[in-house]
């Protein structure tokens, strides 16, 4: 019975793979990227090393995740500093907002 | 190179790859034999050592140098990260606007936190004993403390995040580490030898300095990763490029290539 | 299945070079070598699983029981902890590159360099 | 050890379940994928309960224990990026019923005990993340989470390219 829960993880595991290379957005292959983990982590359940388990749980549940969206949202929206774009209450509602459209046409000729 | 010759490339590599790994694969001992010389002396010296979690036994005790090196690596690559990521001049600080969450949302968050934490501790505390450890345990502590970011908002867990002590505290993990290898070099017979009393078999102290080097690993995993997400969290939700857009190299024109 | 946790593992090695190799950005690169690296996980469990073996920790089972290899199991959780701190590394990168050349395209960024 | 083969097989289906969840983590629209990873979370969990039960091994209800705690937290962060948790009565609907059809054997089968007790609160834990992660409560109201794009695209639209987030070229 082992073997064929070790089987079926495997498939499981080899097909979120292949999932999470073929997204080739960065966003959306992080959501892939995180069934990848889990799907892993029951792999190593199911070869009698919980701690690697929980070690790929750890990780692969929230912190990659979140560092890879992180990220997403730097390079994506670089130049908008995220919440200062829509003028917060007496929050600088200047900067970010016409700043990343206008100097760059000039610098770069 | 263009993509195309790239793409061709790869897959002659690819093809040369899979079938030599292939080939390797057949003669590999077949998966679940029965043949693991060094499991087997892992497992029998973790046992004349108390440790009753081999696993821990290997990483802190018979590979205690390894581990060292690999808390090195983790160390090194927080140190990278917070450096590549600092705030560089011109770049300006805008402040987080608070998050709306709903009331359900915030108060599960608030919930697990503690809890989060307690497990996170929990794992790391029995790492010589149960499936666990330092490295496993820091991930959820830090991810604990994160809950206030995604339950509450960005400001609630700068309030509860003094950054540069959690700085400290990976540094103090690494020095702890390496000064309790320093200490058994000089009480007993080589560095990071096991010298402390072995304990008894299963209790949670047992095993001798495993437990204070996972300790100290817990510490530094823990401390690093917070550390690591504020650094990413800080250029994502609070730091605005320097005027001019992100094309102008951070306001150090003498670094554009172009 | 004797060999198929190996294969498994050798798919997901090229699969994630593959994505490696023609990615068109840096942060899904990144991606991809995460996928990579697990493909080292699951050859190193493979190679250290015993059949009928249970877990190598003794809290819950007798001291002379079958167990698997705990030296490749150490060697993997080590990894994957320091591993995704070694990611985060590689993302500051890529955010660093963008504010410096306004891409994250390796290709225009070849193009930069001239 | 004594494995029960009877125990392994049902936490074969969860497994199994896994398979079209998969598919929709991978093509659907990004609510759908955190819907959908939501219920992987889930799924797994019980995986990894039937399987502590199953390799009669209580120190792996370590795992479920810590997926538990942080599946919410994953979940969370991915609903910031969407703009929302989005309403999911479907996983809402599966947890309520899965999560005490698999516990509640777990205890009867292991006896009143310390393990008991973690099962339930494992599986309280579960329900309670499950059934707030799926509520559908709205918090895209933030502004580092409006999507320029529009709500139903979500973080697909911002990052759809590598210049996505560069105007004006």
């Amino acid at each position: 019975m082992t073997d064929v829960l070790v089987a079926v993880a495997l498939l499981l595991v080899a097909a979120a793979a292949t999932a999470a290379v073929v997204n080739r957005d960065p966003a959306r292959q992080a959501f892939v990227l995180s069934f990848l983990g889990l799907s892993l982590a029951l792999l190593f359940t199911y070869v009698q090393a919980p701690d690697v388990a929980l070690s790929q749980l750890a990780v692969g549940s929230a912190l990659t995740p979140l560092m890879i969206l992180l990220t997403v949202r730097k390079v994506t929206r670089g130049s908008a500093g995220g919440p200062a774009r829509t003028a917060g209450p007496g929050r600088r509602p200047d900067r970010g907002t016409a700043r990343d459209r206008r100097p760059r046409r000039g610098e770069r000729r | 190179m263009t993509r195309r010759g790239r793409l061709r490339l790869f897959l002659l590599a690819a093809l040369v790859l899979a079938a030599g790994y292939a080939v390797a694969c057949l003669d590999l001992p077949p998966f679940g034999g029965d043949r693991h010389p060094y499991g087997d002396r892992a497992v029998h010296a973790a046992l004349a050592r108390r440790t009753a979690n081999a696993v821990a036994s290997v990483n802190f005790d018979q590979r205690a140098m390894d581990t060292l090196g690999e808390e090195t690596i983790l160390f090194a690559a927080v140190l990278g990260a917070v450096v590549l990521l600092r705030r560089t001049a011109g770049e300006a600080r805008t402040e987080p606007e608070p998050a709306r969450v709903s009331a359900g949302v915030r108060r599960l968050g608030l919930a697990l936190l503690p809890v989060a934490l307690l497990v996170g501790l929990y794992v790391v505390a029995h790492g010589n004993v149960t499936p666990g450890g330092g490295f496993q345990g820091g991930v959820v502590v830090a991810t604990a403390l994160h809950l206030l970011y995604v339950a509450a908002d960005y400001r609630a867990l700068e309030r509860i995040r003094p950054v540069s002590r959690y700085e400290l505290g990976d540094a103090a993990g690494e020095f702890a580490y390496t000064m309790t290898g320093v200490c058994t070099a000089l009480a007993g017979p080589a560095f990071l030898a096991n010298v402390l009393p072995l304990g008894t078999f299963r209790a949670l102290a047992s095993a001798g300095t495993v437990v204070l080097l996972n300790a100290a690993v817990g510490m530094e995993v823990a401390c690093g990763v917070v550390v690591l997400l504020a650094t990413f969290l800080d250029q994502a939700v609070e730091i605005a490029d320097a005027p001019g857009g992100p094309r102008s190299a951070d306001g150090a024109p003498e670094e554009e290539p172009t | 299945m004797s060999v198929l946790p190996y294969l498994v593992a050798g798919w997901i090695f090229l699969v994630g070079l593959y994505g490696l190799v023609t990615s068109r950005d840096l942060i899904h690169a990144v991606g991809c070598l995460a996928v990579t690296q697990s493909s080292t996980y699951v050859l190193l469990l493979a190679v250290g699983y015993r059949r009928g073996g249970t877990a190598p920790v003794f809290a819950d089972a007798p001291a002379g029981a079958r167990v698997v290899d705990p030296v490749v199991q150490a060697l993997t959780l080590t990894d994957i902890v320091v591993g995704a701190t070694v990611t985060a590394l590689l993302l500051a990168l890529v955010v660093q590159l963008r504010k410096r050349h306004g891409t994250v395209d390796p290709d225009r960024l070849s193009e930069l360099r001239g | 050890m004594r494995t029960s083969d009877g125990w392994l097989a049902a936490a074969l289906v969860p497994l199994v379940l896994l398979a079209p969840v998969l598919w929709r983590v991978a093509t659907g629209r990004p609510r759908d994928r955190l819907i959908a990873l939501n219920l992987a979370q889930l799924l797994a969990a019980l995986a990894l309960l039937l399987a502590s039960q199953g390799f009669a091994r209580s120190s792996y209800l370590d795992l479920a224990l810590l997926l538990a705690v942080l599946a919410p937290a994953g979940t969370l962060v991915f609903a910031r990026f969407v703009g929302g948790v989005p309403a999911a009565p479907f996983v809402r609907r599966i947890a309520c019923a899965a999560v005490p059809a698999t516990v509640l054997p777990l205890c009867a089968a292991g006896g009143v005990s310390r393990q008991s007790v973690k099962l339930l609160v494992i599986g309280a834990l579960l329900v309670a993340g499950s059934v707030v992660t799926s509520s559908g409560t709205q918090e895209s109201a933030e502004a580092d989470v409006a999507d320029p794009a529009g709500g139903g695209t979500g973080p697909g639209a911002a990052g759809g390219g590598a210049e996505g987030g560069v105007p004006g070229d």
